[in-house]
């Protein structure tokens, strides 16, 4: 006897198959235009970014800038394009703990091998 | 293109959350580890090499050696990787209002960019191999190579995806009710946009 | 078997109480002998700190080890189901006790702590400027020695092979190396180990107390001659030593 | 159920996957194997396939032994030997231990949170499949050298292959590449199993099981998936720079270029120390489960329990440089991880002082379990405060690398982690099998394991503070160390002895062990709430849950004074009533044989790698067809 034979003489009745609604989004994504806009953002920090590497600047000053510009580009695209801003908190957690331990521990390992950071 | 099973039985989950979402996430939490890893050995052997080629200009030994990147270059790569975000971004707004057409047009889109990209880093490696770089040359082809090869495969797959999601809609299985398979998708490929937004600027803007 | 169910509680408390105890036994036993590589029989500064420092983690170690297997075995004893329908009183829990037990272990960790971050900079600070410099090199399977204080005829260091000498004493300053794989450096009864890892110089210093030979091996694994990669180090007097160097320096001149 | 037309469809290979498909759906019969999602024989394959792993691991370990049994022995060489060191710790760790825990997550994870089975039932498949090519294609590594000339082929470069012990010049041959792929291997599988237990856990809860109401079993389940799903990248990088700089050249791990080996032990320890909670955390969970349904009493300090496990989660990040203590990364780094692992040890004793606190006041039945979680208290206590004169630096300097490591280890991980799977193995039989092993004989086996575990264990820890290095192939007579290897060799083959007893036990039980009900041990969670063995789709209707040990407060009220009193009412204790019927439909996920294509792809792409890329090309094909399929054909099929 199969089993979905056994299912049926069990009697049950079948329930319709449903998509499951994903119950995750908290509040509505944003629209096209807002994405678009976003990426005219991205554009222009990346644009930034490049220019002032050809800048003749303080070192510490450079890197301390073009991690800031990266880190915003970062946060844009999670933020809004990966809809953490909107979406349960539980998926940012589970994303936000592997970024934050992958940033630790490598921190702390380069600095035990003394490896130059930047 | 996701491997999911609907749990038995439950339909509704007791977090509330989509079960392909939170394994999505989480992937995505554990591949930070993945790239942290071949980052953090990039960072480690920075500068360290014992010898030519080098990623920028530098004097060894006495002699003047021009370094390999082409920040122009690359900037116009990372630059359509950004923005293959974007269209990713859009096509999942179209579906999600129903417009298959629309959407069919911006994944086509993002694979396009995406494959742009991965062609972009294809001519890379050819002329820095020309130039005497390989995974072993010395410690900068070994974590360059590494580093940004898995990223380029994760671009690839990431192009396998959107391709093999663009056929199964032109076979009419992707309505609006399956925006979830195009929101993973998109996640995925975000993240490995992401993940350049950092190679990019770690291993190509910050030079020692 | 109705006999081993009958007798299983006795039987159960004495194989516990002989087992601890036996342990216990053995483990004393064990730093009695006078054996060549004992890290109990401590013959220099270093080694004698380390050991020091061990008894003082032992000794807690082993109280608290026989407070838990006591409280273990009492409790198994002493409320084992006597009936088949027996119900205990449900007790979930009690804040007081668990806060104690979280809090006063780690009070007892943190006054290990102390002595042992003291220990670490003591032992690890750089070997002193006048101290007898020794350069050694771990190579599949051997040990190489190249003492950069005493020079030959042609200006050259000293090396030997497999026995090193110092004299006894002074200072032992140890830059260790590898040339091929990563072994370890150890002399048991003078000092802890200290990686030999290929690319890197680690730097180490120990002291003999008195003269005598002491054994030493290699403690990582490096490959097929690993068990084989033996040491002994030689602490001599002032003049054996010089009497040593200058029959090298005739030999090899 | 709509039925989605599958691209297999209209063809007739097609078709007859379909078939095979269908066919599989049975109770009976090899393919209802070899195609199942279903939880509960996936966890029984597991486990399986682990206690053969267990027997060739232990074989190992009796020939290292004998050859250590007496100075200068001459059982096998040097070369020989290390390979079988090195075979014996990847198998134990890898292959034993923790499969032995998936084993216990996919038997009782969804039973214990009343889900009707893991959330993503293909991937549960795919992770054992996965791992058993794995597990295959790790030991095949044997016979690449000539086995009848005494030629090993396995890895010769320890378990923990320290570069640049393994890079091609000093480990010629593929005993390294299979032990790097191998790994590679299982970490696919336990990455994939990971993610699943997470979302099952966060995911497939029954009404009213609330994340403070999960068994602690549960809990350790979740951490550990965590560690495993964080921890895994990590090496999965390090043996990818391994394969590149054997395969290819790289120079990651090549002191000629610059790199530096040490750079190999700092991922493989950030992998590695999650990795020993990975091991022990389950066991843990274990633990926490047999001894309140033994002692009839709750675990003490629940919360704190759960807690500290989370705690040791957390901290298991911060501690990987104590393996690296004698690598000379200096006084602050060792000051700061020496620090950091008397913390770790904090948690670690909330546990056992709770564990005392479970049994103390209860009524505790003695039993083959009870006995086993009692021997891992003790057994564990002793590794655990072995391991904190580990965190005394200086002193470690003379322990590092010496068998008081190897007492050390093995106290926790089979003074544990084993103790406590024994300890759930005797526990959990009856809900799977239906029949009760024998006790007597349990009884047997758990002191003729004690006995063997303490004799072949306890003495290292002597020969190693007498100054015997691990991993030599033999010594001479005259260190004082032979007394005490001769010790460790008897207890080993006494050990062995006690496991046949286990193997006769279960032979035993198997032909004619007493029948169990549905809960034989008057048990607390909801796995005893249903018929031994399960039904395929386990609660006729899922359950809601009022409570911590909401199965034993079905069964018993308690009075003023605390104390229970049964619920007479025989509904409460019946297993499941029949009401499926008008209740609601179970939808099952239909077997697949997709999930185990997919998992033969791995090694041939392991195995192109080394010998012929056209295998590669091969490999590739079947994964892409195993995941092609896969995610097209539809998860539920009527």
């Amino acid at each position: 006897m199969t089993l979905s034979e056994l299912r049926k003489k069990r009697g049950a009745p079948e329930r319709p198959a449903e998509p499951a609604a994903d119950t995750g989004h908290r509040e509505k994504h944003p629209g096209p235009l807002e994405y678009a806009q976003i990426g005219v953002v991205l554009a222009i920090v990346t644009a930034i970014e490049v220019g002032i590497y050809y800048l003749d600047m303080a070192h510490g000053l450079l890197v301390a800038l073009l991690i800031g510009l990266s880190l915003l580009k970062f946060s844009l695209v999670v933020l809004w394009f990966m809809h953490l801003k909107f979406d349960n908190r539980v998926y940012s957690s589970m994303f936000l703990f592997g970024v934050f331990l992958a940033v630790l521990i490598f921190l702390v390992a380069l600095s035990t091998v003394g490896g130059k950071l930047v | 293109m996701e491997h999911a099973a609907a749990g038995s039985g439950h339909l509704e989950t007791s977090t509330g959350l989509d079960n392909r979402k939170l394994l999505m996430w989480l992937f995505l939490g554990s591949e930070c580890l993945f790239f942290g890893s071949l980052i953090a050995a990039y960072l480690l052997y920075r500068d360290r090499s014992l010898g030519p080629p080098f990623p920028s200009d530098r004097v060894f030994n006495g002699v003047h050696y021009e370094g390999l990147f082409d920040i122009p270059f690359t900037s116009v790569s990372a630059f359509v990787l950004l923005m293959s975000s974007v269209t990713m971004v859009l096509a999942l707004a179209a579906i999600q209002r129903g417009n298959r057409r629309s959407m069919q047009v911006w994944l086509l889109t993002t694979a396009l960019l995406g494959t742009l990209f991965v062609s972009g880093q294809a001519y890379e490696f050819t002329v820095f191999h020309r130039e005497g770089l390989s995974l072993g040359s010395n410690l900068f082809g070994t974590t360059f190579f590494v580093l940004t090869g898995f990223h380029g495969a994760h671009v690839t797959i990431g192009v396998l995806i959107l391709l093999s999601l663009l056929a199964m809609s032109f076979q009419g299985r992707i309505q609006q009710k399956d925006s979830l398979n195009v929101e993973l998708a998109g996640l995925y490929w975000h993240f490995v946009d992401v993940v350049w937004i950092v190679i990019f600027t770690l291993v190509y803007l910050i030079q020692p | 078997m109705r006999f081993l169910r009958a007798r299983r509680i006795h039987l159960s408390r004495a194989l516990s109480a002989l087992l601890v105890l036996g342990l216990l036994a053995l483990l004393l036993a064990g730093c009695e002998t006078d054996t060549p590589q004992n890290t109990f029989d401590a013959r220099g500064e270093v080694a004698a700190r380390q050991r020091d420092l061990f008894y003082m983690a032992m000794w807690p170690a082993i109280a608290i080890l026989i407070l838990v297997c006591v409280v273990l075995v009492v409790a198994l004893l002493r409320f084992r189901r006597r009936s088949p329908d027996e119900l205990p009183k449900q007790v979930h829990g009690n804040t007081t006790l668990e806060l104690t037990w979280t809090i006063a272990p780690a009070l007892l960790l943190l006054v290990l702590a102390v002595p042992t971050v003291t220990a670490i900079h003591d032992l690890g600070r750089p070997p002193r400027a006048d101290a007898f410099h020794v350069n050694v090199t771990g190579i599949q399977w051997a040990w190489q020695f190249e003492y950069a204080d005493l020079l030959d005829d042609r200006g050259q260091p000293l090396t030997s092979l497999g026995e090193l000498h110092v004299p006894t004493g002074r200072e032992i300053s140890l830059t260790i190396r590898a040339s091929d794989v990563i072994h370890s450096f150890w002399v048991p009864k003078l000092a802890g180990k200290l990686d030999a890892i290929p690319g890197r110089d680690n730097v180490m210093w120990l002291k003999a107390d008195e003269d005598g030979s002491f054994s030493g091996q290699c403690a990582e694994f490096c490959g097929r001659g690993h068990a084989g990669m033996k040491l002994t180090l030689i602490a001599q007097n002032q003049e054996d030593f010089q009497a040593w160097a200058n029959e090298q320096r005739g030999g090899g001149g | 159920m709509a039925t989605v037309a599958g691209p297999a469809r209209g063809n007739a290979i097609g078709e007859a996957l379909r078939q095979a498909r269908k066919a599989a759906d049975t109770e009976y019969g090899i393919w209802s194997w070899i195609a199942t999602v279903d939880h509960k024989r996936i966890g029984i394959m597991y486990g399986v396939t682990a206690f053969f792993f267990f027997l060739a691991g232990g074989i190992e370990a009796l020939v290292i032994r004998l050859q250590l049994a007496t100075p200068n022995g001459s059982i096998v060489n040097a070369d020989q030997y290390s390979r079988i060191f090195t075979m014996h710790g990847t198998t134990m760790v890898f292959l034993v231990v923790m499969p032995l825990s998936a084993a216990f997550f996919n038997l009782l994870v969804p039973l214990m949170i009343g889900a009707r089975d893991v959330a993503f039932p293909r991937l549960n498949a795919f992770s054992f499949w996965t791992f058993l090519a794995g597990g295959i294609f790790l030991n095949a590594s044997f016979f690449t050298g000539n086995i009848f000339e005494g030629r090993l082929g396995a890895p010769d470069a320890g378990w923990f292959g320290y570069a640049t012990l393994t890079s091609r010049q000093f480990s010629p041959g593929h005993g390294v590449d299979f032990w790097a792929m191998g790994l590679q291997i299982l970490g696919i599988a336990s990455m994939a199993s990971g993610f699943n237990f997470i979302v099952t856990i966060l995911n497939m809860r029954a009404p009213g099981m609330t994340l403070l109401r999960m068994p602690l079993f549960v809990w350790m389940t979740l951490v550990t998936s965590f560690l495993i799903i964080f921890a895994m990248p990590v090496i999965t990088v390090a043996l990818f720079e391994l394969m590149f700089d054997r395969l290819f050249n790289a120079n990651f791990f090549n002191p000629a270029a610059g790199g530096t080996p040490l750079l190999w032990q700092h991922m493989f320890w950030l992998f590695g120390h999650p990795e020993v909670y990975i091991l022990i955390l389950p066991a843990m969970g274990i633990v926490s489960e047999v001894l309140p349904t033994f002692a009839r009493k709750p675990l003490f300090g629940y919360p704190f329990v759960v807690l500290s496990g989370v705690a040791i989660g957390f901290m298991s990040w911060g501690v990987w440089v104590h393996h690296m203590y004698t690598t000379g990364l200096g006084t602050i780094a060792n000051s700061a991880f020496g620090i950091s692992t008397m913390l770790i040890g904090v948690p670690t004793g909330v546990k056992i002082f709770s564990w005392l606190g479970t049994l103390w006041g209860g009524s505790i039945s003695l039993r083959a379990p009870l006995m086993f979680a009692a021997g891992f208290i003790a057994m564990f206590t002793i590794g655990g405060l072995s391991g904190i004169t580990h965190s005394i630096v200086p002193s470690d300097y003379q322990q590092q690398d010496t068998y008081y490591v190897v007492a050390h280890l093995h106290y926790v991980l089979f003074g544990g982690a084993m103790f406590a799977l024994f300890a759930g193995i005797y526990y959990w039989f009856p809900k799977f099998s239906g029949k009760l092993l024998n006790d007597a004989l349990g009884q047997v086996h758990f002191w003729l394991m004690l006995i063997g575990f303490n004799l072949t264990f306890f003495p290292m820890h002597i020969s190693g503070l007498l100054g015997m290095p691990r991993r030599i192939y033999t010594y001479s007579g005259d260190n004082g160390w032979d007394l005490w290897n001769l010790m460790s060799t008897v207890g080993a083959f006494t050990i062995a002895l006690s496991i046949l007893v286990f193997m006769i036990n279960v032979a035993i039980t198997a032909r004619r062990g007493d029948r169990a009900g549905s809960d034989p041990w008057d048990g607390r969670t909801l796995e005893w709430s249903i018929p031994s063995p399960p039904p395929p789709y386990n609660f006729a209707e899922i359950p809601r849950v009022h409570a911590l040990d909401d199965f034993w407060h079905r069964k018993y009220t308690e009075d003023a004074q605390g104390r229970p009193v049964p619920i007479p009412a025989g509904a409460a204790l019946a297993p499941e009533p029949e009401h499926a019927e008008g209740g609601h439909g179970i939808h099952m996920p239909s077997p697949s044989y997709f999930p185990l294509i997919a998992a033969i792809g791995f090694p041939l792409i392991a195995v192109g790698l080394i010998y012929d890329y056209a295998i590669l090309a091969v490999g590739a094909a079947v994964l892409l067809v195993g995941l092609y399929g896969w995610a097209l054909e539809p998860a539920t099929e009527e």
